[in-house]
């Protein structure tokens, strides 16, 4: 698998997603800077998180808008997987790739800690890996997470069954005290419609060796592998 | 100020005595102008020049095998095996985070992490360690909150975890906060970079932010030496670009790497002018500047603010001769400005330019050869009367469960947590004992077995009791947290904040904590690799007859200890695990 | 002609604005009890050269597509002649 | 009386605005590179209840000592009455 990076001025989880998808996995992965214009050869794009552009204006809004997000749209319309975290996150929404926003944490502060995920759907060339309704845990990092929608596009998500990840308690209920931001339906990351193209907050990459506490977040990593080689 | 009083009558604006200004006529060979006055005055200021801290610092073990760069650099750096060095260095920003609490913690961290990596260190982890007053009042909340919020709004956005620090209360910290943050860095041996110069020829090119009237709000300096803009122009305040300083840290990371520079550093206090003759210091050789070629921020700025200008996210770096086009079109990769102001030279001057005409012309060395004052240091006797209090008497707590409710409530002591999820403390994934599961954090080293360790102590209360124990104690104090997640302590920075050095009873407390640390040091074979000093921390105190007095905060020498683990897979934390262990008390 | 255009950026009605409420809480509890509805948004100042038809044009589509996302916020600017310094 | 306070806060003209230079480098970006001077600043509205010249005195009051810090912000406000619903 040879998997396409894309880094931002001002993308910061850049090298660690390198770091996962390349060095842990054993497969390719480089970072592509905005400013090119392909994706030849490419079989999966990753948008890591950080902070582009400062999050200045609204987070992910003037990365969205930069050059390579056009071959990023074209990747998509493809069928090739796209996978956002965290400011990838907002960066797609922004671009238009996947419904909402995301908007300020209701505490309003920045909030570092692990959290707990149910895994909606096993279907999914993300998350093939899982056990359906496995609970993850898995950390964010994020001061604007609170996923956001209208009541239609919320239904629409439910109905196509486009929720993938939703915090839990440890025992996997939808709470809102599991829900660490205030997003709406406890959402943690959504596909599109086609379900190639995954936002999530969480970072399944800082979750990815026991050396580092966990490796809930591997098994996304290894689906989206499985799915590439077949 | 009237217009007949001569630039010595009033020495005291460019922070220089009449005896200072004195000693500078007698460097340059004449009366020095305004602005080379202001220089020598931003120079030989305790920030930069040490002048009453340097003499101290001769106590200090500053060498050992693992030292790799010792003080005296951005940072300093020791050997941790396998190739690989670890840059650190600690820094405090205790006035601008009393003013300004969210801009002056991070503009805190954005100076510490351009020191680091300035050596050529890849930043990879940060401390705090944060004194504030009684936390029951809305100011010291005002300032908790700030300052958290700043360090976060910079520490995260730049990528560098902050790994652990601590915080701590009492009333001696309401008028004046400290917040001195800790960065570390991490390198091959072979990258490691200087401030310095280079060779005759050299070009000194100036990458970053662009220059605005930034920390000159504060100067003393009579109006006439400034341009005419009002002080509601010269902001007290400086605001941080962590965006800025990202795209700053990857470009000068890779340019020390391609082997692109000949010397590096970073813009801090006295910016353009102490960063520029320092360089030239370290190298034995001069400079010719162009104060024309400076990019400013706003108009109509002349030479002396130029010079003084405190705006943060900017660098000087000096290009290897022949590839200085390569140096430009990296930078313009990483959508940095870049403009080259000045030549080294051959003459041992520090010559600033300004439209066509020398508007200073003084020697480099006297610029950074600040003189030094030892002064008599007297133990406060109420101090002392404290130290000696008979204990004895102090009966034994009946109900003992509530002392120890009542001593786990007090916020020095309650758990930091709520401070320390507000800090990525993941990023990079290198993190492997976290804030909270240990008293020092460890990372990783990717590519290697290795882990580097961290932590950051002082107990003031201690220090203010007996500054000489108290001071070898937080050293003693660091090694043990280190110790105690299974590292080996490498060497120390350390962060001098103490009150007003005139005062014989603080400067008492100065003589006897740095004694004490360098004594801690020698005895753990932790040498003194830097650090950082912060005189004048004081406020007044409203007395029952109505007037003030002044008094200074605990003495405060903040040790920041690194250390190293053979196999970073072999660490240790506080938890216990669910199954029966036994508990252990060591030592007497 | 120079132009300055003045932005406004508010979170649409329909979204919780925490912000706003924090501001409001702190207020209440500093004294100011009748103030109610706080709510924070942006305000952005650029200045532009043109002709004014033009000028508002770019500023709309500045506004309506960068400057703002619709599916959370609103957004209305003002245009005015600068004097020409 | 029930009455609207705007108030808009703003980074002193010498104060560094690394979100507007942002915003503005990404605008000569996206092809409108006729903009400059981008500032950043926040709007805020607050509804509250009283006589026309006290609510004026305790918007101001509001405004300058905890909407904005005067360190590094200039502050300024619009009252206007509103109709009763
Ligand atoms: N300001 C801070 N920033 C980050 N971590 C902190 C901070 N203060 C405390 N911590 C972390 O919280 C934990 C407990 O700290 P502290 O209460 O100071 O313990 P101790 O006094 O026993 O060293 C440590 O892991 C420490 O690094």
């Amino acid at each position: 698998m040879k998997t396409a990076v894309i880094q931002f001025p001002g993308s910061n989880c850049d090298a660690d997603a390198v770091y996962v998808a390349g060095e842990l996995l054993g497969q390719q992965a480089k970072l592509v800077w905005h400013t090119e214009t392909s994706l030849e050869g490419v079989d999966a794009v990753l948008i890591p998180g950080g902070f582009s552009y400062g999050d200045h204006l609204r987070s992910g809004a003037i990365a969205a808008r930069s050059p390579i997000m056009h071959e990023v749209r074209r990747f998509a319309e493809r069928g090739g997987p796209v996978v956002g975290i965290c400011n990838g996150f907002q960066i797609l929404t922004e671009a238009g790739l996947l419904p909402g926003a995301l908007t300020r944490n209701d505490s309003l502060h920045f909030l570092c800690h692990d959290v707990h995920l149910r895994v909606e759907r096993t279907d999914t060339i993300f998350t093939s890996a899982y056990r359906q309704g496995q609970v993850l845990r898995l950390p964010i990092a994020h001061n604007e997470g609170n996923y956001y929608a209208d009541e239609e596009t919320l239904a629409r998500l439910r109905g196509e069954g486009r929720v993938l990840f939703r915090y839990v308690t440890p025992g996997g209920e939808v709470e809102r005290a599991a829900n660490p931001n205030g997003s709406q339906n406890n959402i943690a990351g959504i596909l599109n419609e086609r379900g190639n193209v995954l936002g999530m907050m969480p970072h399944p990459e800082r979750a990815a060796e026991a050396l580092l506490g966990g490796t809930d977040g591997r098994g996304l990593f290894e689906s989206l592998l499985a799915a590439v080689v077949r | 100020m009237s217009a007949t009083q001569s630039l010595r009558d009033r020495a005291a604006t460019f922070g220089l005595t009449v005896e200072e200004f004195d000693l500078v006529t007698q460097a340059v060979g004449r009366e020095p102008n305004a602005l080379e006055a202001a220089i020598f005055g931003a120079m030989w200021s305790e920030h930069c020049g040490y002048k009453n801290s340097r003499p101290l610092f001769r106590v200090f073990p500053t060498t050992g095998p693992q030292v790799l760069q010792g003080p005296g650099e951005n940072a300093g750096v020791v050997d941790i095996g396998d190739g690989y060095a670890v840059a650190f260095k600690m820094e405090s920003h205790n006035h601008p985070s009393a003013v300004e609490p969210v801009q002056g913690a991070a503009t805190g961290v954005g100076g510490i992490l351009r020191d680091i990596f300035a050596m050529g260190a890849r930043p990879f982890a940060v401390l705090d360690s944060l004194r504030f007053g009684d936390l029951s009042t809305p100011r010291t909340q005002h300032l908790l909150t700030g300052v958290v919020e700043g360090i976060s709004h910079y520490g995260n956005a730049i990528g560098v975890p902050t790994v652990g620090g601590e915080v701590t209360f009492h009333p001696s910290y309401q008028e004046n906060p400290l917040v001195n943050v800790m960065a570390l860095g991490l390198m091959h041996h072979e990258d490691l970079a200087k401030g310095t110069l280079g060779a005759v020829g050299n070009k000194i090119v100036y990458v970053g932010s662009k220059t605005g009237r930034d920390g000159l709000g504060g100067a003393v300096f009579a109006s006439a030496d400034l341009s005419d803009a009002s002080n509601e122009d010269r902001p007290a305040v400086q605001v941080g670009d962590p965006f800025m300083e990202k795209l700053l840290l990857e470009a000068t990371l890779e340019a020390i790497q391609k082997g692109l520079v000949a010397g590096v550093q970073d813009m801090g206090a006295a910016g353009l002018v102490s960063s520029t003759c320092e360089m030239a210091y370290r190298a034995g050789l001069g400079i010719d500047m162009d104060l024309g070629a400076v990019p400013t921020r706003e108009d109509g700025m002349v030479p002396m603010e130029l010079c003084l200008s405190e705006s943060q996210e900017r660098m000087v770096l000096v290009p290897v001769p022949g590839r200085e086009q390569e140096l430009i079109d990296l930078l313009a990769k990483w959508e940095l400005d870049v403009v080259v102001i000045g030549e080294v030279k051959e003459h041992d001057r520090y010559r600033l330019f300004w439209r066509g005409e020398l508007v200073c012309d003084v020697p480099v060395a006297a610029l950074n050869e600040a003189p030094k004052y030892t002064r008599e240091g007297v133990e406060s006797a109420e101090i002392r009367a404290l130290r000696e209090r008979d204990l004895s008497g102090v009966p034994v707590p009946e109900d003992l469960g509530a002392v120890l409710v009542k001593l786990m409530s007090h916020p020095t002591i309650a758990s930091k947590r709520p401070i320390f999820e507000r800090y990525d403390h993941q990023v990079m994934t290198n993190t492997v004992v976290v804030p909270g599961a240990a008293d020092a954090a460890v990372m990783r080293v990717k590519g290697s077995r290795k882990g580097v360790a961290a932590t950051s102590d002082c107990n003031p209360r201690f220090v203010y009791l007996d500054p000489y124990t108290g001071a070898a104690a937080a050293v003693a104090e660091a090694a043990r947290n280190l110790a105690c997640v299974g590292a080996t302590p490498l060497a120390i920075t350390d962060n001098l904040n103490f009150g007003n050095p005139h005062r014989p009873e603080v400067y008492y407390q100065l003589v006897q904590a740095t004694q004490g640390i360098a004594d801690a040091c020698r005895a753990l074979n932790t040498p003194v690799t830097g650090g950082n000093v912060s005189l004048y921390n004081q406020y007044n105190e409203a007395q029952a007859d109505g007037s003030t007095r002044t008094v200074a905060i605990h003495p405060t020498p903040t040790i920041g200890m690194v250390g190293v683990l053979p196999d970073v897979s072999i660490n240790a934390t506080m938890a216990l695990d669910s199954h029966p262990q036994s508990l252990y008390l060591l030592g007497n | 002609m120079t132009y300055l255009a003045k932005v406004y950026v508010t979170l649409k009605k329909s979204i919780l604005d925490p912000q706003g409420r924090t501001v409001e809480r702190s207020l209440h509890q500093q004294g100011y009890a009748e103030v109610r509805d706080v709510r924070v948004g942006k305000y952005i100042e650029l200045t532009l050269e043109g002709e004014r038809a033009e000028v508002e044009a770019r500023v709309r589509e500045i506004s309506e597509n960068i400057l703002s996302n619709p599916v959370m916020e609103s957004v209305r600017f003002e245009i005015e002649a600068l004097q020409p310094a």
